[in-house]
C-alpha cells in the first residue's frame, strides 16, 4: 500500500466539518464521540444524549466526576450553558420526532442502498441493541464513520449487508479512513478520496461500485492521532 | 446560537397562507394573545396569512385572540374539543353559516395525537371514543380483549406559546398551570414561536427547571407583563 | 307527588360519601364540581384538573384570582400543599392510564348497561366534547350524578341511550335526585332511594327495570341547599 | 395521605414471586441501588421473590444492583436494550446456558412502551427496528407511504426508582440525569417505590418543579446519603 489510511481522529474531524452552525447532533458510543473533538471554529452545536441531556460537554477533571450526570455512553460528563434535562421517553422524542439534526453512528456494515449494520455480528453471543435503531430514524440526516475496511481487510461498505441490520436505507453519507461516501438512489457515490490511493485500489476495497457525480475531491485533514 | 426575535412583527412574518397553527393556552392561562394579535395586525395589513387551520383546545372566547383572528376572516378550520365556551358567538356564527370547518376531537387524544407527532409516533390506539360517532370511519382493533381506536398524529408548521422564561436556545419554563399544551405543541410543529414574559441569558434556567428543552423551539420573542386572555374579556375588550 | 327529591347539593354530598381517603379525583365540569364541597371529614382527597393540575383546592377570593392557575372550568383555583403541576398530555395520560381512583361526571342519560350519554342531544348545534370521552376511561370508578328525570319529568336511566354516546359500558354507579343505582351485569341495581317515594313511583321514572339484590337502605341526606 | 414507608424492609415486603419489576436508573445515575440491595436480603433470607422479570436498560454491571439480583439467582427474565455492558459477566453466563430469559428491545421503543403503558396506550407504531430482526412476527402498518411497527404497552406490578426529594403524596425531584428511565417507570407499574434522598415535608417541592407526581407512586422511603453504582463497581465491590 502507497497509501496511509486516515485516522480515527481525523475521520472525526471530516465528519465534524458537515455540521452546521447550531445543530442538534447525536454522536454514537465509542468512536463516533470523537466527533465532539473537532467543532469548526465559531460552530454552536449541541449535543443530544439518550439518557435526557441536551448541550453537555466536556468530561470533568478525573475525581471530580458526578456520576448522575453521564452521558449514552456512561461516561462523566459537565453542563453547558443553555443544557437541559428530561427523562428517557422525552429523549427519544427528540430523536423519532425528527428533532434531531444529525445523528453520527459507528458501522459494522454499510450497504449502497443505505441499509445500516452496526448492532451485532451473527446471531449468537449475547445481543446487545440500545439506541441505535431509533437513531437511524428520526435525525435529518445519518451519517457514519468507520475504517474503509474490516481489521482483516473485508469490505465495510458494500452491495448488501449480511449482518443483522440496525435500519433499512437510513445512512446518507458515509465517512470512512479512506473516503466519503454519499449515499444516493441505491448507490454510493464518491465524493472525496484521499489524495494517495488509486480510484481502482478504492474500488478494490469497496464491496459495492463507486459511482461518479462530479469531481472528487481530495480528502485532507490536520495530523490527528 | 441565538433564537430570540427582536419583536413581534417579526416573529410572526413567516406564517404563510394555508399553514396548520397551534396555539397554546387552555382558557386565558397560557395564551400567546400578543403573538395572536401581532398575527392579526399582519393579516388586516396585507390580506395573508389566510386560510389557517388553527389547533387550540377551544374555538376562541370573547372578541379576542382566537375569535378576533375568526372574526377578521383568516380562519378556514378549528381544531379542537371543546367550542362551546361560554362566549363563541365568533365561532357560532361562521361554523352555523359553513364558512368555517370544525374538527372535534377529545381532550385527551388531542393531546396525545399533538404528543405523538413531536414524538415520531404515526397512530396510536386509545380506548376514547370507542363506540361513538367520534370513532366513525377509525380503525378499530382489540388488545387484550378490549376494543380501542385508531389516532393519528398531528402536526402543525407553526405553534404560538406562552411562555414565563425564555433563553437563547430556546428553553422555556411556564407560570404555574399556563403549562397545559404549550411543551407538547412545541414538539409538534415544524416552527414553534414563544412569547417569554422574561428573556434570560443562556444558563439563566437551571437545567433540570427546563419544562421545554430548546431543540422543539425555533423562535422566543419577549413580551415583558403580558395580557391575560381573561382580563380582556372580563372587559369586554374587542381586538 | 308526595316526595321531596334531593337537591343537586344533596346528591353532590350523597356522592362524595363514598369517596375513600385519599382518592384520586375527577370532578365533571359543572354540577360534579360540588361534590369537592361534601369530603367526609378526615378524609384527604386529591382532585385532578384535565389542564394539568393535582391537588387543587378551593377557589381564591374574589380579585385574588391568578388566571394562570385555572381548573377544566376554567374558574380560579388555589393549590393545596402537595399540589402538582404538568402538561396536558401527562394530565391525560394520568386519566386514560387509569391512575385516577374516581371520575363523576354528569349526564343526560345513563343505560342500563353503563353507557353514558353526556356531551350532546342529537346531531344540530355546535357540538363539544372536552374531557368527557376520556374520563369515562382508566379511572377506577365512574359515578354520574344527575336529577333522576329530566325537566320534563322523562327518565334519564333508560334501557339504551338515544343521544350520542361519550362512552360504552363505562358508568358503574348513578346518584339520582331518589335514588344511589348500581349497574351490573347490564342491569340498574337498586341500592337506596328516598324513603319516601314508593318503589312503584321510582320505577315509573325509570326508563329500565331496577333490580334488587338486598335490602335497599333509606338515602338520607343533611338539609343543603 | 402519607405514603411514607418506614425502612427499606418494609418498602420491599409487598413483591411476590414471578412478579415484573422495573428498576429505573441508567447506568449509575438513578439507579436505586438500596431498594434492590433489600430485595437481594429478602430473598436470602425467605428465598421470596423468586422468578423475577426485570426492567432495565441494562442487565446488571459488575457484582451488585441488578447483577447481584441474577447472582442470588432471583431474575428468571431481564426486559433490556443493551445487556452488554462493560462486566456483564452475571447476565452473561445464566443467559449463555439458558437460565435466564432476555427481551431485546431497542431503547427508545423500550421507553415508549413503558410510558404507553402509564399513558394507557395498548399499542402504537414506530419506525424504530422496521426491516430488522427485531420486527420479526410484529403487525406492520404504512402510514403517508412508510412503514411502521406496531409496539405494545410494557406494563410492570411494582417499580424501583431513585429520586432526590420525597413528600408524603408521593411527589418526586430527581438529581441531573438521575432521571431517565424513573419517571416513566413510575408511570408504568401497579406500585412504584421510591427511595427518595431527603423527605420532605407536603409543600417542600414547589408545584411547577415536581417530575413524578405522586398518583404515580404507592410509597417513598427515605435513604439518605444513598450509594453510587458507578462508585461500587469501581471499588470492586460484591454484594
Amino acid at each position: 500500500m502507497n497509501w496511509q489510511k486516515l485516522t480515527n481522529a481525523q475521520i472525526a474531524w471530516r465528519a465534524a466539518q458537515d455540521i452546521e452552525d447550531g445543530a442538534y447532533v447525536n454522536l454514537g458510543i465509542g468512536f463516533p464521540e470523537m466527533v465532539a473533538k473537532y467543532p469548526p471554529e465559531g460552530r454552536d452545536v449541541i449535543y443530544h444524549s439518550e439518557n435526557g441531556i441536551l448541550g453537555f460537554g466536556e468530561a470533568p477533571p478525573e475525581g471530580e466526576e458526578d456520576w448522575d450526570l453521564i452521558n449514552a455512553g456512561k461516561k462523566a460528563v459537565t453542563l453547558n450553558p443553555g443544557a437541559s434535562i428530561f427523562h428517557h421517553t422525552d429523549s427519544f422524542a427528540m430523536v423519532r420526532g425528527g428533532h434531531l439534526d444529525v445523528a453520527i453512528l459507528g458501522a459494522y456494515q454499510v450497504a449502497q442502498n443505505g441499509d445500516l449494520a452496526n448492532w451485532r455480528i451473527g446471531t449468537s453471543g449475547i445481543p446487545a441493541v440500545g439506541g441505535a435503531m431509533d437513531l437511524v430514524h428520526g435525525a435529518g440526516r445519518v451519517a457514519v464513520v468507520t475504517d474503509h475496511t474490516t481489521k482483516d481487510g473485508k469490505p465495510k461498505l458494500v452491495e448488501r449487508c449480511s449482518f443483522p441490520l440496525t435500519g433499512v436505507g437510513c445512512v446518507t453519507r458515509v465517512y470512512t479512513s479512506l473516503a466519503v461516501v454519499d449515499i444516493e438512489d441505491g448507490h454510493f457515490v464518491l465524493r472525496e478520496k484521499i489524495p494517495d490511493i488509486s480510484m481502482d485500489n478504492l474500488q478494490s476495497l469497496t464491496g459495492a461500485p463507486l459511482h461518479l457525480d462530479g469531481a472528487v475531491l481530495d480528502l485532507i485533514t490536520p495530523e490527528l492521532t | 446560537m441565538d433564537k430570540t426575535i427582536d419583536n413581534l412583527d417579526e416573529a410572526v412574518s413567516g406564517i404563510p397562507d394555508g399553514a396548520v397553527l397551534m396555539i397554546g393556552g387552555f382558557g386565558g392561562s397560557g395564551a400567546p394573545i400578543e403573538l395572536i394579535h401581532a398575527l392579526i395586525d399582519r393579516y388586516r395589513a396585507t390580506g395573508s396569512p389566510k386560510d389557517l387551520t388553527v389547533v387550540n383546545n377551544n374555538a376562541g372566547t370573547g372578541k379576542i385572540g382566537i375569535s378576533a383572528m375568526i372574526d377578521a376572516g383568516m380562519v378556514r378550520k378549528i381544531i379542537c374539543s371543546y367550542p362551546r365556551t361560554k362566549d363563541h358567538e365568533s365561532f357560532a356564527s361562521k361554523y352555523l353559516s359553513g364558512e368555517l370547518e370544525l374538527e372535534l376531537v377529545p381532550q385527551g387524544t388531542l393531546s396525545e395525537r399533538i404528543r405523538a407527532a413531536g414524538a415520531g409516533i404515526p397512530a396510536f390506539f386509545t380506548p376514547t371514543s370507542y363506540g361513538t360517532d367520534l370513532a366513525e370511519g377509525k380503525q378499530i382493533q382489540e388488545f387484550d380483549g378490549k376494543p380501542y381506536v385508531m389516532e393519528r398524529w398531528l402536526k402543525a408548521d407553526f405553534a404560538f406559546v406562552k411562555a414565563e422564561l425564555g433563553d437563547p436556545h430556546g428553553n422555556l419554563t411556564y407560570r404555574l398551570a399556563a403549562r397545559n399544551f404549550n411543551p407538547i405543541m412545541c414538539m409538534a410543529a415544524d416552527t414553534a414561536i414563544a412569547q417569554v414574559s422574561r428573556a434570560v441569558p443562556l444558563g439563566g434556567i437551571n437545567p433540570v427547571d427546563v419544562i421545554t428543552p430548546g431543540i422543539f423551539v425555533s423562535g422566543i420573542v419577549e413580551v415583558p407583563d403580558p395580557q391575560q386572555e381573561e382580563d380582556l374579556i372580563r372587559a369586554g375588550e374587542v381586538y
